[in-house]
């Protein structure tokens, strides 16, 4: 019984990530929600394998604590790479 | 070891174990020989278990040593064996066939996984047809979509790149269908095994999901079958993939999930489902006999010489549905051996393209006026290969059109109907290869078109053969229509 | 009380599904879709399916997200909106509606979820887990049904992986479109994340941990959730972490190409090899009990040969096919 | 030789002739020479066989079995060996006369042409020597095919439009119901071989009226009104092909074939029981008068001829209908004496236009005397067709009103009478008006102007031919009183 | 349920508590970098606590080191993530709420408008 | 709690219907992709809804005699191979699409249409 009141608060945090993350407006709001979804799951996940008495499940959380922060640098790539295409096409229309 | 037990699985990994060797070969032609060689060997093979299974009945194979339906299966009787031969068979002529034709589309550098990829297919499809297990197919249906996504993709116009994507998509719909079916049907019966799941489907066949399962799978196999209507995905692709890869699918791609659809209908599906046989007909007839009119009708407006062909294969897919629809032995034999006549007739009608486009770089029928004389031997196949689309009697298209005819006729009052459709798209056919004969023979070259000369001698000598096959399975008919009975007798064994 | 969780999960599911296919920017799409991928995977938990909650999420989460990325930078962030292009397509509104009402109608006559009498759980699937401790003698049933009772179907997983790979590599590998670019450009572009002191630091610094752990899951998905497929996707992880902070070309510095394509065909070759050999040694193809004296040994030494060919062709193909994509956008 | 060796060695002797031609397409006159070697040799070859056949033999050939029962194989019977004989022959004729001709007119695709001309006739002697329907219907399609490069030869738009109609309807009309029709009786009976007596005996009338049907206008070759449209484009074609579509290949393939089917296949006795044909004596009756009149109406030489093809061809599906024994020889005598009258017109048609280049029958005003040889034999085709002696065409016809009286046809016997009354109307004419008639002024050439000597060669040949068949019918009859009784 | 049960319980509810708050501010908060602020610090305390009462839960044992490595690695990354995403809205010119500043080139050009 | 039993099946409806129609109405092919990657998660739903097992546990055997309720391994084994399946399918496809974006320039599915009309 005592992981119920925190299950219930990460399910609705990450609920009001859902809705930040749909709601944008803009594309770095929706990384931000993502990446607070992202720990979000990371700690819903530990506090399930407890809930579901299967510490030795802990292995997920772990991996996805180690993986989230990769989707963060792709994203982070993504934007510098734009930046870079755009410099660069706005240079071949000025032409 | 012997080696005898062991074959159901040595058809599968042969191929199967060189594509990783021939993804490694940076040497030029290398890759080509590696890949000949093995798919002849899986020829060998193929014939090899044939053989097997004509003397000794059908061969079960059970993979890690687990008994069916724990672990994995593979079910090889005389269907699937005609299947293999079908498989491994077009895949040996095309690659004897398409060196220099894949040279001059392919390239050397992309080779090795083209050539990897190849094999793949082979592997893949030849999984589909030995498997006996509903999941295992499932794997084997995508290693053999995605690679033959990648031959397609390999063709240097761009369009097949769109050829490539809308068939990506639309094959992943099919085989995801096929798989919630083969879900549905895994949660009433809780196996995998296709002979295991025939008899346990008997206990809950009146449930709804077993019905929508059917649906599913029917559908999803449809569409990888190119069954008409849903089979728009498949004349782009046939259109644009590099010639001599168009040979090899044309002639087995679309069979294996014809198969598939047979072996569930009439295996799982049918014994054991009340209806399901008024289903059957009432679905596929219809469809069946608009797919071979559409498709013939098409063709003959088709101005490119490979799209009409891959609209023909609509009308001939057609041809093949319409003998399962009308469950009867004779038609089910019918539809049986046209699946392998239209293998020899369509791979030889593409390799013939394969070689006109190889002189001519173009298969714009505008383009290849007047090529009759230039290139007598190319035409000459070519039009071999088209009198046994047509059905004319000597080759092998008149056997299973006489088959399904004649199973129309014993079908009932709407049988004559059907056959007159079967005859009026067998006049479309002459519209459409006699269009391609006129402009070879008794139009000028355009003026200014490139200079043309007889396509190089192992292409011919190729193309010759399989044309020549068509002559000959039209006439010594022991070896298809034997296989082709046994598994008509056995599908349809407590079926009907 | 695990099931009200699930419903609550499955509904937003089901949100952020119709939200990604409602967004007309691309990249919000890729970016909920990860979301989706690891509601997913929490759905998955919960609903007892550890080893493949840990794939989608190393997969679903991590991976695809940064293909989809990759491919994004490489052609449109923007759905363009047509005039009425944004309006719902009743043809197929019509064809999904039909299908997915078909499946609910067939859903009323499914056993509930969790009834112990489904036929599931009734056939095949209880002999699993009865034979498993004798048999194969590990503790992750999922692990024994995946290597060793239907081993034939993740050999044909681990070509479908081998397919895509040299799938990727025959379409974007090759013919390489140049572009201009002045050498300060090529000079930004290729350094990569490196003027960024902070996620630089620290993303190195997490390098090592994230290929411990992959180890870990590979060696220890006997006993755990985890297994080649999940230790080589987050193996590959690691590797494209390393590429994105430090360069692409340092990347393929670290992992050469020539590499990379043995890896993809060799994992293959090894799963398969093992097969062939336990043919050679009088037994199935696959049977690993013939591989040691006693066959639940064997049976270990198989799983293990396996699982690591399955690990190597995945890392190989998934860093491939990243490589291919980044490579694209470097030049 | 044995019988079988010598079939072998018919069917594949215009095969080899082919291949030689072609290999000697540069060299024109080694190339003719072939040709006439060739068809030299087979006459030889085939006329070999007729004493044997003649004796009551039968000689057959098994080539191979298919599925089912059904195989590709030859048996020679009287009819069969009739046509293969009248083939062979005329081939030579037309040989000699096709060289005239082309040269004459200086055509192109000579070799083409001469390599066509002997596949159609491999194919017309398969048909011949065909022992079962499906091995008829093979060499029947092989016969069309061949064909159709030969009325296409002159390769202009107009000509290719005829052509394609030419194609269209004699492959679609085999396909879409020559082919049911083969696979019903195969349905029915469980076999297609030619067997004395008719293989159908279980089938009902009704559905053997239908079946006929289906035989009658599948069989588009024998031109059965509405299905004759094809005889008239084909016209396009140049002359010898004319003469070789009408007189001695294409049309005689459909007629023979019909023949062959009503005695084989249906069987007289059933078709009589049944009452089946009935309508068929209607049809083909009704076929004979109209094609008539539509030849009467016809100011080109060559459409006129080809109208009055269509009129005599259904003199033999007549004859055929009739289902009597002397119907039936009657019909099988026309197939000759038809040939021998109607090549001779041809070749005269042929040599009118080599000579002067007219081609309209209201231009022939006056020629008789520019070319008196031609015309003599032309009055002697004409005569011979229409049915009076001392020339060939009276036998057929008087054994076809015998066995319209046999069959108490009287609507039979009045379109025989009728119709020798047309022919004499739109036949004769023209002798008529070539001698008896004075030129237009100015445009008749001056002294005698005839065609080259081997189209000369070749009328005076055939129109011998006539009159041989009139003084020595009796092998001929001696052939065909075979068939009834077979 | 036993002192540690109980300290667990409550360390975790509290965790639970910052969690949904900064759940809210990301919701509620005006603008991108004040929701950013909003998540990390709350996150941050949030994590902690919430792996503290897991640990205290699992006592010694081998999940403990896995609860460890876990908070270890999230209150790294979490941060990084935080300064590295802030950073490109910075730099691609995303304007903090009230800010109008004309130095910053083309505002909000990210933006969708909802 | 009787009408939540078979939520989970009607969530894979829902989602595949979803997914289905990105795919087949969506001009853009990055869309279709994404559609095509929730219509594959449905049926992931659908086999791992089918192997909970009330009161068990995942198939990771705790003592060495594998005493306890367990879920049902098979399923999970199939998903994991079908999303390795779907992992694949997704790169080749972004592949494609890269390559048609260099050749056309676009990825809308009717402007290229346009544009090999007009070639």
């Amino acid at each position: 019984m005592i992981f119920y009141p925190v299950v219930f608060a990460l399910l609705v945090t990450m609920a009001l990530a859902i809705v930040r993350a749909v709601k944008g407006p803009s594309l770095y709001d929706r990384v931000l929600a993502v990446n607070m979804f992202g720990t979000k799951t990371v700690l819903f996940l530990a506090v399930a394998s407890y809930l579901m008495g299967r510490p030795d499940f802990l292995d997920l959380a772990l991996a996805y604590a180690l993986i989230n922060s990769i989707g963060v640098m792709a994203v982070l790539q993504f934007f510098q790479s734009r930046e870079f295409r755009r410099r660069y096409e706005h240079r071949h229309e000025a032409e | 070891m012997n080696l005898d037990a062991h074959l159901p699985i040595l058809q599968i990994i042969v191929p199967l174990m060189t594509a990783p060797v021939v993804s490694l070969l940076r040497v030029p032609s290398l890759p080509w020989a590696a890949a000949t060689v093995t798919s002849g060997l899986a020829f060998a093979v193929a014939v090899t278990l044939t053989g097997q299974v004509l003397a000794g009945g059908p061969m079960s194979y059970a993979l890690g040593g687990w008994v069916p339906p724990y672990g994995i299966e593979l079910y090889v009787d005389h269907f699937s064996a005609l299947l293999l031969l079908i498989i491994t068979g077009a895949s040996t002529v095309a690659l004897a066939f398409g060196k220099a034709s894949l040279d001059q589309e392919v390239g050397h550098e992309r080779a090795p996984m083209f050539y990897a990829a190849w094999l793949l297919v082979v592997a893949g499809l030849c999984g589909i047809v030995a498997t006996g297990d509903a999941f295992n197919l499932f794997v084997f249906l995508e290693i053999s979509s995605l690679a033959t996504y990648v031959l397609i993709a390999s063709a240097p116009d761009r369009r097949a790149l769109m050829a490539t994507f809308r068939y990506l998509i639309l094959g992943t719909v099919g085989a995801t269908f096929y798989l919630i079916g083969v879900g549905l049907i895994y949660m009433m019966t809780g196996t995998l095994n296709l002979a295991d799941m025939t008899d346990r489907i008997a206990e809950v066949g009146e449930l709804r999901p077993v019905l929508v399962a059917a649906g599913f799978i029917t559908v999803g196999l449809a569409l990888k079958a190119a069954m008409f209507p849903l089979h728009a995905w498949m004349p782009n692709a046939y259109t644009f993939a590099p010639h001599a890869a168009t040979a090899f699918l044309a002639a087995c791609s679309t069979k294996a999930a014809i198969y598939v659809l047979i072996r569930f209908d009439l295996t799982v599906f049918l014994p054991h489902l009340s209806d399901h046989a008024e289903q059957v007909s009432g679905f596929f007839i219809p469809l069946a006999v608009l797919a071979f009119l559409i498709g013939s009708a098409v063709a003959v407006f088709e101005r490119n010489l490979k799209r009409m062909l891959g609209y023909s294969s609509v009308a001939q897919i057609g041809y093949i549905l319409l003998g399962l629809a009308l469950l009867s032995p004779l038609a089910l034999t019918g539809a049986i051996v046209h699946l392998f006549n239209h293998a020899l007739m369509k791979s030889a009608l593409f390799m013939a393209v394969a070689c006109l486009a190889f002189r001519a770089g173009s298969v714009q029928l505008p383009d290849l006026a007047g090529c009759g004389r230039a290139m007598p031997l190319t035409m000459g196949a070519f039009v071999l290969a088209g009198l046994s689309m047509i059905g004319v009697p000597l080759t092998a298209g008149f056997v299973s059109k006489w088959y399904l005819i004649l199973a129309c006729l014993e079908y009932g009052p709407l049988g004559y109907v059907l056959a007159g459709g079967i005859l009026v798209s067998s006049l479309l056919a002459v519209a459409y290869v006699w269009k391609v004969v006129e402009a070879a023979y008794f139009q000028p070259r355009p003026e200014g078109a490139r200079e043309l000369r007889e396509a190089p001698p192992a292409m011919l000598a190729v193309l010759w053969l399989v044309a020549l096959g068509n002559v000959w399975f039209g006439i010594d008919t022991d070896l298809t229509l034997g296989l082709a009975e046994q598994a008509a007798a056995t599908l349809l064994g407590d079926g009907s | 009380m695990t099931l009200v969780f699930g419903v609550f999960l499955l509904t937003l599911l089901v949100i952020v599904a119709v939200a990604i296919v409602r967004s007309t920017n691309l990249f919000a799409a890729v970016m909920l879709s990860g979301i989706f991928s690891l509601l997913m995977a929490v759905n998955f938990f919960l609903l007892d399916a550890a080893d493949v909650a840990l794939t989608e999420a190393a997969v679903g989460a991590g991976v695809a997200t940064v293909l989809f990325l990759s491919a994004l930078a490489l052609t449109a962030e923007h759905e363009q909106v047509r005039p009425g292009g944004a309006a719902l397509q009743w043809l197929p509104l019509v064809v999904a509606f039909a299908t997915g009402g078909l499946l609910i109608y067939a859903t009323f006559q499914n056993p509930v979820i969790g009834d112990p009498n489904a036929p599931v759980h009734q056939h095949v699937a209880p002999w699993y887990l009865e034979n498993t401790p004798e048999l194969i003698d590990i503790p992750n049933v999922v692990t024994a049904v995946l290597g060793s009772f239907r081993g034939f179907d993740t050999l044909g997983e681990v070509f479908v992986v081998f397919t895509a790979g040299i799938g990727v590599l025959s379409i974007l590998g090759l013919r390489h479109t140049l572009v201009e670019m002045t050498s300060a450009e090529i000079d930004a572009r290729q350094r990569s994340l490196r003027h960024h002191l902070i996620p630089r630091v620290v993303g190195r610094g997490m390098v090592p941990f994230i290929l411990l752990f992959a180890l870990y899951v590979q060696f220890h998905g006997e006993y755990s959730p985890g297994g080649g497929f999940q230790a080589g996707a987050i193996a590959a992880a690691a590797i494209i972490l390393y590429s994105l902070l430090e360069g692409d070309d340092r990347g393929r510095a670290l992992v050469p190409e020539w590499l990379l394509q043995i890896m993809v065909a060799s994992g293959a070759l090894l799963f398969g090899g093992v097969g062939v050999v336990c043919m050679l040694l009088g037994g199935s193809f696959l049977d690993y009990s013939v591989l040691a004296e006693v066959p639940s040994e064997g049976q270990h030494l198989g799983l293990l040969l396996i699982e690591l060919g399955v690990g190597i062709t995945v890392s190989g193909v998934l860093l491939t096919v990243f490589h291919a994509f980044a490579r694209r956008a470097s030049r | 030789m044995s019988p079988e060796t010598t079939i072998v060695a018919a069917l594949v002797t215009p095969l080899i002739g082919a291949v030689g031609i072609a290999l000697t397409g540069r060299l024109p006159n080694l190339r003719e020479s072939v040709t006439l070697v060739t068809a030299g040799v087979l006459a030889v070859l085939v006329w070999s066989l007729v004493p044997q056949v003649m004796a009551g033999a039968r000689p057959e050939l098994l080539v191979t079995t298919m599925l089912g029962g059904l195989s590709i194989a030859f048996e020679i019977e009287p009819l069969g060996m009739l046509f293969g004989a009248l083939a062979a022959s005329l081939w030579i004729v037309n040989s000699i006369y096709s060289i005239g001709y082309m040269r004459g007119n200086d055509e192109k695709h000579q070799t083409r042409f001469y390599v066509c001309f002997a596949i159609a006739i491999f194919a017309a002697l398969g048909v011949a020597f065909a022992g079962n329907l499906l091995t008829l219907f093979v060499f029947y399609e092989v016969l069309t095919i061949s064909t159709y490069p030969l009325v296409s030869h002159k390769g202009d738009p107009a000509t290719v439009r005829s052509a394609r109609v030419y194609l269209g309807i004699l492959l679609s009309t085999s396909i879409g119901l020559l082919l049911p029709a083969m696979i019903w009786t195969y349905a029915e009976a469980g076999t297609l071989d030619f067997t004395a007596g008719g293989i159908l005996g279980d089938v009902a009338g009704p559905a053997l009226g239908v079946l006929l049907g289906l035989y009658a206008f599948g069989i588009g070759k024998a031109a059965l009104m509405p299905v004759h449209r094809w005889l008239p484009s084909a016209m396009v074609a140049p002359t010898p092909v004319s003469a070789l579509l009408h007189a001695v290949a294409v049309v005689k393939a459909g007629v023979f074939t019909v023949l062959k089917v009503v005695v084989y296949v249906f069987g007289l006795d059933t078709l009589t029981e049944a009452g089946a044909q009935q309508w068929l004596v209607w049809v083909s009756g009704g076929t004979v008068v109209l094609a008539s009149l539509i030849a009467m109406t016809k100011d080109n030489l060559k459409a006129r001829l080809a109208y009055s093809t269509v009129s005599q061809l259904s003199y033999i599906v007549l004859g055929a209908a009739l289902a009597t024994a002397s119907g039936v020889i009657g019909a099988a005598m026309h197939i000759a004496t038809h040939a021998a009258g109607k090549i001779t017109l041809f070749f005269c048609a042929g040599a009118i236009y080599t000579a002067l280049h007219r081609t309209e029958v209201s231009e022939l005003r006056g020629l008789g005397r520019t070319m008196p040889f031609t015309f003599a034999a032309f009055t002697v085709g004409a005569i011979s067709i229409i049915g009076l002696p001392p020339f060939g065409g009276a036998w057929s016809k008087w054994f076809l009103t015998l066995g319209a009286l046999e069959a108490g046809e009287l609507f039979a016997v009045a379109v025989l009478m009728v119709s020798s009354l047309l022919n004499i109307v739109y036949l004769l004419q023209i002798p008529l008006l070539a001698f008896f008639r004075a030129p237009a002024s100015g445009s008749v050439p001056e002294g005698v102007q005839e065609a080259p000597l081997p189209c000369l060669i070749a009328i005076g040949i055939t129109s011998l031919l006539c009159v041989v068949l009139f003084f020595g019918a009796d092998p001929l009859y001696e052939l065909t009183r075979l068939l009834p009784s077979s | 349920m036993g002192v540690v049960e109980l300290i667990s319980f409550v360390l975790m509810t509290a965790g639970g508590f910052c969690v949904f708050v900064g759940g809210v501010g990301v919701l509620r908060m005006p603008d991108l970098y004040t929701r950013m602020h909003a998540a990390s610090v709350t996150d941050t305390a949030g994590l902690f606590l919430v792996a503290t009462g897991l640990m205290l839960h699992a006592g010694w044992s081998l999940p403990l080191f896995k609860l460890v490595a876990i908070l270890v690695f999230l209150l790294v990354t979490s941060p990084t993530a935080a300064y590295a995403l802030a950073n490109a809205a910075m730099l691609s010119g995303h304007p903090p709420a009230g800010v109008r500043d004309e130095t910053v080139p083309s505002a909000g050009r990210d933006g969708e408008t909802p | 709690m009787e009408f939540l039993a078979l939520y989970n099946y009607w969530v894979f409806a829902v989602l595949l219907l979803i997914g289905l129609y990105a795919v087949v109405a969506k001009v853009n092919l990055v869309k279709r992709l994404i559609g095509l990657s929730i219509f594959q998660g449905a049926v992931f739903l659908l086999y791992i809804s089918m192997d909970k097992v009330e009161g068990g546990t995942a198939p990771i055997f705790q003592t060495a005699d594998g005493a306890g309720v367990f879920s049902n391994p098979l399923p999970q084994v199939l998903i994991l191979t079908a999303i390795v399946v779907g992992i694949a399918t997704t790169a080749l496809g972004l592949a494609v699409v890269v390559r048609i974006r260099e050749e056309y320039g676009t990825v809308e599915e009717d402007v290229i249409e346009d544009m090999d009309a007009d070639s």
